[in-house]
């Protein structure tokens, strides 16, 4: 039986990231690069946790652990300001947010 | 005693700040005033300088920053003496000929007074961070004149002026970094001192490195031939007190570095390099001669002029003999008092007519007499006629360098021609024939003032022109060490004539 | 063999979820597709002996902060169908090259074996991620960046309440 | 015993200051005698210092020191007094006071009355300056200021543009002139180490190899074509006639052209030690050749004259060159006698004619102005070679010397014969034009005798012009005995011994004289039809002559036009569009490279996401790649 290593859960943490990463370049609406962000982050926790495991120690978990808390403040701050944007903008597309042009 | 003298003036121009500012017609009068302390020391210096004596006098040295060696290093000797004398005369002249500046006066003393402290500081370091900050140091104030008190293209003159020489003083940094760090490397500690680093034992690459490194910044600053294209923008734009210095003292600071510098430090290097700096040289000579015969503007035609007669100058120091450093260094001091000479001139006549065509004018010498007479014999001076002072200095440079490089003095002996030309066709051109243009008719001759200004460089030209030792024997000691240091230090040997026995004849019967 | 199943099924979960994310029309179906991922990493983590921070993923995670963006979302009326042509130019061709770039050198990472990351030989039982446990190394050796983080946490919310703060009477413009 | 020679230069240097600071107040004739006397001091002076080298025998004369100019290279202001130094100071002293005391009458009513004399004995002071210098510097000195004064007394009337570009032209041909100078004057110190004279000429033969000795010979024989007007650098004597006359008659008669001429007698040791003396007399010949053929046609007065000036310095350099010192020394002082006086006579005639110089208006003035008509004709019996007049016995000296010298000499002495015949002409011609034949001046002009202080010098110059001959006929060479001590370092050349052989040259001079005076004569004492049939007869070589070969033109065309579309296109193009176009090009460029990455901040978010992967993804790649990854 094929026994699923660490290696594994690394790719598919590789894969997601990359998923969030090209995401951001896609989509113009703010709120969904935010969630991109988001599923980066998430595919970040899901490294330390299988490294954590592979080396036997609780250490990732607890990286985990901030990196929620740290993801969690930026989403707080992310939001407001988007919010603060669309009551000027009407819209929440990044692209009209180009003031600081060359 | 040198640090007061770079510091006086400086103190001036402080005292010259804190004037009230509703008294503003005081500041002229208070700098000009002030500018007669600095001539005082130097005078006083001038005559205690004992000829005969090669090194560095009156030196005084003071550690500024150890860990980098660098140290508030002053001397002075017989190449720098005659640079500091005719700065500290040219200041008041340059004060007394801006009567005419009325706006932000006290700026404009300011800056002319800090611009002597550079000066003086530049030619007197003997420490190469200490040269170096005052390098620059003097480009701003004379950034400032140019830029505010110019006429209609300053900005564009004094931009380019600054981005010019800044560019040359980039490399210089670079070179003079490099020497303290080879010092650091071959003695254990970085050291700025010129005496140390004359010491160092450099690979004929790095000497051949850093000479074009310092020899760019002071080509430059010469200029010489292909870098020369600022100085007729600058002296156009500039005002009559900003040309008449930067003409006269700013432009020596390139000759006085090749000579200083670039031969003390990099003998070899300057031995090998001698064709082409001759080559520049002389081409500069011709060159600044044939562009400044059909130049339409007086002004720019005196500053071709002025390549021309450095031109000279570079070639005296790359003739490497007795008679041609004799020459470069007189000729330095000679410049500065015929072509400031020539710019005050222009700017009394710009004053009158605020026009510097030489097709505006026609039949001066009419209605302006005096004025004409001292215009020809100013003139005559930087043609070099004998008996005034551009002779004695041409005439030891030409001599100087036949014996080491034949051809190019050859050369450069034809500019003696092609002076004559541009200057006396100008002359015809503005003084002679009848005034026909109404303007010209009813102009005033010079006033007491602006005679009163001629009359000390009158003198000076003539004094040097017919006695030139008490200069030349404060000047031989020096030129002989130099001479010596470059001989001791490479395989080149002065020529048969090149050296000179009798050249301290200056002792013999004194 | 049960840890194959869930990975190959929730792997496929958490990646079909991310892909929605990125081409939901509707802001509201990307919301749902990062919550499919999220509870799927819970299940990973729990399958990684990463008790605690499964539950804390799955509550503080897919409970607060998402919730968080739907009601963004609904606050902002966003909910309604987004066109997502693409306005930049070359944006869409380029994102397509990296992302091929950006397979190929995973694919090749993954079969180079360079994931292939067998663990060590572990001298005594791997040790559970319960409570205790991570208490016992959060309160000793990550205690600064523990509080740390609480400071980061309040500097959040005072920080979102500046932004979002909205005076009765003054009005758009001088807002800014 | 003779250091008092000094005041030689100080009379007139003193008087140059006096008259330049204090002439507008002495007023019109103060300052006229004020430098009349200084110029009769420094004679007098001259003459009571040149005394002992006539009462003793071989008196070598000395040098004397007044104080250290440029010690580093030999150059003191010292003074050289001995016989060669003597005889040209008492000539140019002695012309020179006359034509200060015809000059009072002459510029009578000018207002820059008293600058002009500052000017000429200003001039004075510099020519002596030349002449008693003691080293090749203090020789330069003299005779750039010589240049000078030449350039402020020719465009005295500077409100006139021709005078003023004539002043201009005169310095800048001597400039050329002194080029060679100077590089001959760098030579000699490369060689000698100094620059005196005690110290070279002894020392030629040991230093001097002979390709040295001929180039500094050849650089200063270019000096001295500057400066005594020989070919090709004679184009500025004829355009200095727009000076005042007595300026003419000082400084394009009797002293400064004849400098050149000081210049080779005085280095005669170099120019013997080389070849460049054939080269001088070849010159020498060619020029009087050449200017005698342009002197025939002139019409202006005082044209004739320049150009029968330049034709005489020929002669001189003919004489130095063949190593005939003596003879060029001695055709010197008679041709500044009758030369000055002929310039002088003409300034009479101008002045009489209220400053008309076309001959073609005057004739006939013989009765109205007698004793101008009589000097210049014996002036002109003079230069024609006339004995017993002093022209004879220079001029036969010299064509005596060419014919010894024999080979390359005898084509010289047939020149100079065929020169003499021309002069002869020309100088008859114009005689008869002015003085004889019916008068042609147009109404209002009554010409009239000059007054006494313009006549007088004419009458001294006159018995000059006849007696100076004496001085040195071959019966008693008391010049010689004179000269003798200045020129012992070298072998001196003289005419074939022997009476028989000079009363064969002189009757074959003397005919070629008489002939050309007397087909002047023929011609032009007829009327005006005459003359235009016999200038018709030599067709167009007349008109060239008139134009004087037209050589002015062919330099403008030459030299000075491309000259200044040269520096045009230098200035305008090279260095205002070239080098200032490069630096002002480099700053468009960066003005512009600016512009450009300028756009590349779209200010999209997105656009930099993507360069932040592109980067990301390089950056990962590198690390598999290089970290020995797949």
């Amino acid at each position: 039986m094929i026994e699923v290593t660490a290696g594994w859960y690394l790719s598919l943490a590789a894969v997601l990231f990359s998923i969030g990463l090209l995401g951001i370049l896609v989509r113009r609406n703010a709120l969904i690069m935010f969630m991109c962000v988001e599923l980066m982050l998430n595919a970040v926790n899901l490294t330390f946790v299988a490294a954590g495991r592979a080396l036997g120690n609780l250490e990732g978990q607890v990286a985990v652990f901030f990196v929620l808390v740290v993801a969690a403040a930026e989403v707080v701050v992310g939001l407001a300001i988007i919010v603060a944007i669309f009551r000027r903008r009407e819209s929440a597309s990044v692209d009209e947010l180009a003031t600081l042009r060359g | 005693m040198l640090t007061a003298l770079i510091l006086v003036p400086a103190v001036a121009a402080v005292v010259v700040m804190l004037l009230p500012s509703d008294r503003k017609e005081l500041a002229l009068p208070v700098g000009f005033a002030l500018s007669f302390v600095p001539l005082a020391i130097a005078g006083y210096l001038f005559f205690e300088f004992e000829t005969g004596v090669a090194g560095y006098q009156f030196t005084q040295k003071a550690v500024w920053y150890e860990p980098w060696g660098i140290s508030w290093n002053l001397g002075v000797d017989g190449i720098s003496l005659g640079l500091v004398a005719l700065s500290v005369i040219l200041i008041p002249i340059a004060l007394a000929a801006s009567t005419t500046i009325t706006d932000r006066t006290k700026e404009f003393v300011v800056f002319t007074l800090l611009l002597e402290a550079g000066l003086i500081g530049s030619f007197l370091a003997l420490d190469l961070f200490l040269f170096f900050v005052f390098f620059e140091a003097v480009l701003v104030p004379m950034y400032f004149i140019i830029g505010i008190w110019g006429s209609e293209r300053r900005i564009y003159a004094a931009m380019k002026f600054f981005i010019f020489t800044a560019f040359g003083s980039a490399f210089l940094l670079a070179s003079i970094v490099a020497l303290s760090v080879f010092h650091n490397r071959q003695f254990g500690s970085p050291s700025f001192d010129l005496l140390e680093l004359m010491s160092l034992d450099l690979t004929l690459d790095q000497s051949r490195w850093l000479f074009a490194g310092f020899g760019i910044a002071f080509a430059i600053k010469v200029p010489v031939f292909p870098l020369h294209t600022w100085l007729p923008d600058a002296h156009v734009q500039a005002p009559t007190a900003g040309s008449v210095l930067l003409a006269g003292v700013m432009l020596k600071l390139g000759t006085y570095g090749l000579l200083r510098f670039n031969l003390n430090l990099f003998p070899q290097a300057a031995v090998d390099a001698v064709p082409i700096i001759a080559g520049l040289a002389v081409i500069g000579i011709i060159y600044g001669a044939v562009v400044a015969i059909v130049q339409p503007d007086l002004k720019k035609l005196v500053a071709y002029s002025s390549v021309s007669h450095l031109g000279f100058i570079v070639l005296g120091t790359a003739a490497l003999t007795s008679a041609g450093f004799q020459g470069a260094v007189i000729q330095n001091v000679n410049h500065g008092l015929t072509t400031g000479a020539l710019f005050l001139l222009v700017g009394m006549i710009y004053e009158r007519r605020h026009t510097k065509k030489i097709e505006d004018f026609g039949g001066l010498a009419k209605v302006m007499p005096i004025f004409a007479g001292l215009f020809l014999f100013t003139a005559f001076a930087s043609i070099g006629l004998p008996g005034l002072n551009g002779f004695v200095g041409e005439f030891l440079v030409l001599i100087g360098s036949f014996p080491s490089i034949p051809v190019f003095a050859t050369i450069a002996a034809f500019g003696v021609i092609l002076a004559a030309i541009y200057l006396l066709w100008a002359y015809e051109r503005v003084f002679t024939g009848i005034p026909d243009k109404p303007e010209n008719q009813k102009l005033t001759d010079l006033n007491a003032r602006e005679i009163g200004l001629m009359v000390p460089l009158v003198v000076l030209m003539l004094v040097l022109g017919l006695y030139p030792k008490i200069l030349l024997d404060r000047t031989a000691a020096s030129t002989e060490a130099l001479l010596d240091r470059v001989e001791q230090a490479t395989t080149y040997e002065v020529p048969e004539q090149g050296r000179l026995a009798d050249v301290f004849a200056g002792e013999g019967d004194e | 063999m049960v840890e194959l199943v869930i990975f190959v099924l929730l792997g496929t979960g958490a990646i079909a979820g991310a892909l929605s994310v990125i081409f939901a029309k509707n802001p509201v179906y990307a919301a749902m597709g990062l919550l499919g991922t999220l509870f799927s990493l819970g299940v990973f983590y729990v399958v990684n002996l990463g008790h605690l921070i499964a539950a804390v993923q799955v509550i503080v995670y897919a409970g607060a902060v998402l919730t968080l963006f739907l009601f963004v979302i609904m606050m902002i009326g966003v909910d309604r169908v987004e066109d997502t042509s693409e306005t930049i130019r070359y944006q869409r061709q380029l994102v397509i090259g990296l992302a091929a770039i950006l397979g190929v050198t995973i694919a090749a990472l993954v079969i180079g074996g360079e994931f292939a990351w067998v663990p060590l030989a572990v001298d005594g039982p791997i040790p559970n991620g319960t409570v205790e446990n991570i208490a016992g190394i959060m309160f000793t050796d990550w205690l600064l960046p523990f509080e740390v983080t609480a400071l980061l946490l309040t500097i959040g919310a005072a920080g979102a309440i500046a932004l979002a703060y909205y005076a009765p009477g003054t009005s758009v413009e001088d807002a800014e | 015993m003779t250091d008092f020679v000094w005041l030689v230069i100080a009379f007139p240097l003193a008087g140059a200051v006096l008259l330049h600071f204090l002439g507008r107040r002495l007023g019109e004739p103060l300052a006229g005698i004020i430098g009349t006397l200084a110029a009769a001091a420094a004679f007098v002076v001259a003459f009571v210092a040149a005394l002992p080298f006539i009462v003793e025998e071989g008196n070598h004369g000395e040098t004397v020191m007044l104080w250290e100019w440029m010690p580093a290279i030999g150059a003191n202001l010292e003074i050289t007094w001995d016989p060669l130094a003597a005889v040209m100071a008492l000539i140019v002293t002695g012309v020179g006071s006359l034509i200060h005391l015809f000059s009072v009458g002459y510029m009578h009513g000018d207002e820059r009355f008293a600058r002009f004399f500052t000017y000429l004995n200003l001039f004075l002071a510099s020519m002596l300056t030349l002449v008693l210098g003691g080293n090749f510097a203090m020789v330069f000195l003299g005779w750039e200021l010589v240049g000078l004064c030449s350039y402020l007394l020719i465009s005295f009337w500077y409100t006139k543009p021709s005078a003023a570009a004539a002043g201009k032209k005169a310095f800048v041909v001597n400039r050329i002139g002194d080029f060679g100078f100077m590089v001959g004057l760098m030579l000699v110190f490369t060689n000698f180490g100094t620059l005196a004279f005690d110290g070279i000429f002894e020392r030629v033969p040991e230093i001097l190899d002979g390709s040295t000795a001929t180039a500094i010979g050849l650089l200063f024989l270019v000096g001295a074509a500057g400066k005594s007007a020989q070919i090709p650098l004679y184009v500025w004597l004829p355009d200095a006639m727009e000076g005042p006359t007595p300026v003419s008659a000082l400084i394009h008669a009797a002293t400064m052209v004849t400098a050149g001429v000081y210049l080779v007698a005085r280095s005669a040791t170099i120019f013997a030690a080389g070849d460049a003396g054939i080269v001088v007399a070849v010159v020498g010949a060619l020029t009087a050749l050449w200017a005698a053929s342009i002197a025939i046609a002139q019409s202006d007065i005082k044209r004739v004259l320049a150009y029968s000036t330049v034709s005489q310095l020929g002669y001189m350099f003919i004489a130095v060159g063949l190593g005939g010192y003596i003879a060029g020394i001695f055709h010197l002082m008679t041709h500044a006698f009758f030369k000055a006086l002929l310039f002088l006579g003409s300034g009479s005639v101008i002045h009489g004619m209220h400053e008309e110089q076309d001959m073609n208006k005057m004739g006939g003035l013989l009765e109205k102005m007698p004793v101008t008509g009589v000097t210049m004709g014996i002036a002109t019996l003079a230069i024609a070679g006339i004995p017993p007049l002093a022209g004879f016995w220079s001029k036969d000296e010299i064509l005596g010397v060419a014919f010894e010298y024999g080979g390359v000499g005898i084509v010289l002495w047939v020149i100079g014969l065929v020169t003499a015949l021309i002069t002869a002409f020309y100088m008859t011609r114009q005689w008869f034009m002015v003085f004889t034949g019916e008068p042609r001046w147009e109404e209002g002009v009554d010409p009239h005798e000059s007054p006494r202080s313009m006549t007088v010098p004419l009458i001294v110059l006159a018995v000059l012009s006849v007696g100076a001959g004496f001085l040195n006929t071959p019966f008693r060479l008391t010049l010689e005995h004179f000269l003798e001590p200045s020129f012992e370092l070298v072998k001196v050349a003289h005419p074939p011994e022997g009476l028989g052989m000079f009363a064969l040259l002189a009757a074959i001079s003397v005919g070629a004289g008489i002939a050309g005076a007397a087909m002047a004569g023929f011609v032009y004492s007829r009327p005006r039809e005459i003359w235009e049939r016999f200038q018709g007869g030599f067709g167009g070589l007349w008109e060239a002559w008139q134009a004087a070969y037209r050589v002015d033109d062919l330099y403008g065309a030459t030299i000075v036009t491309p000259g200044r579309k040269l520096s045009e296109r230098m200035a305008f193009d090279f260095d205002a569009g070239g080098i200032d176009g490069f630096v002002n090009g480099v700053g468009r460029a960066v003005r512009s490279a600016g512009a450009r990455t300028r756009v590349l901040q779209t200010g999209l978010v997105r656009n930099y996401g993507v360069g932040f992967v592109a980067g990301l993804l390089a950056v990962v790649i590198w690390l598999v790649i290089a970290g020995g990854g797949v």
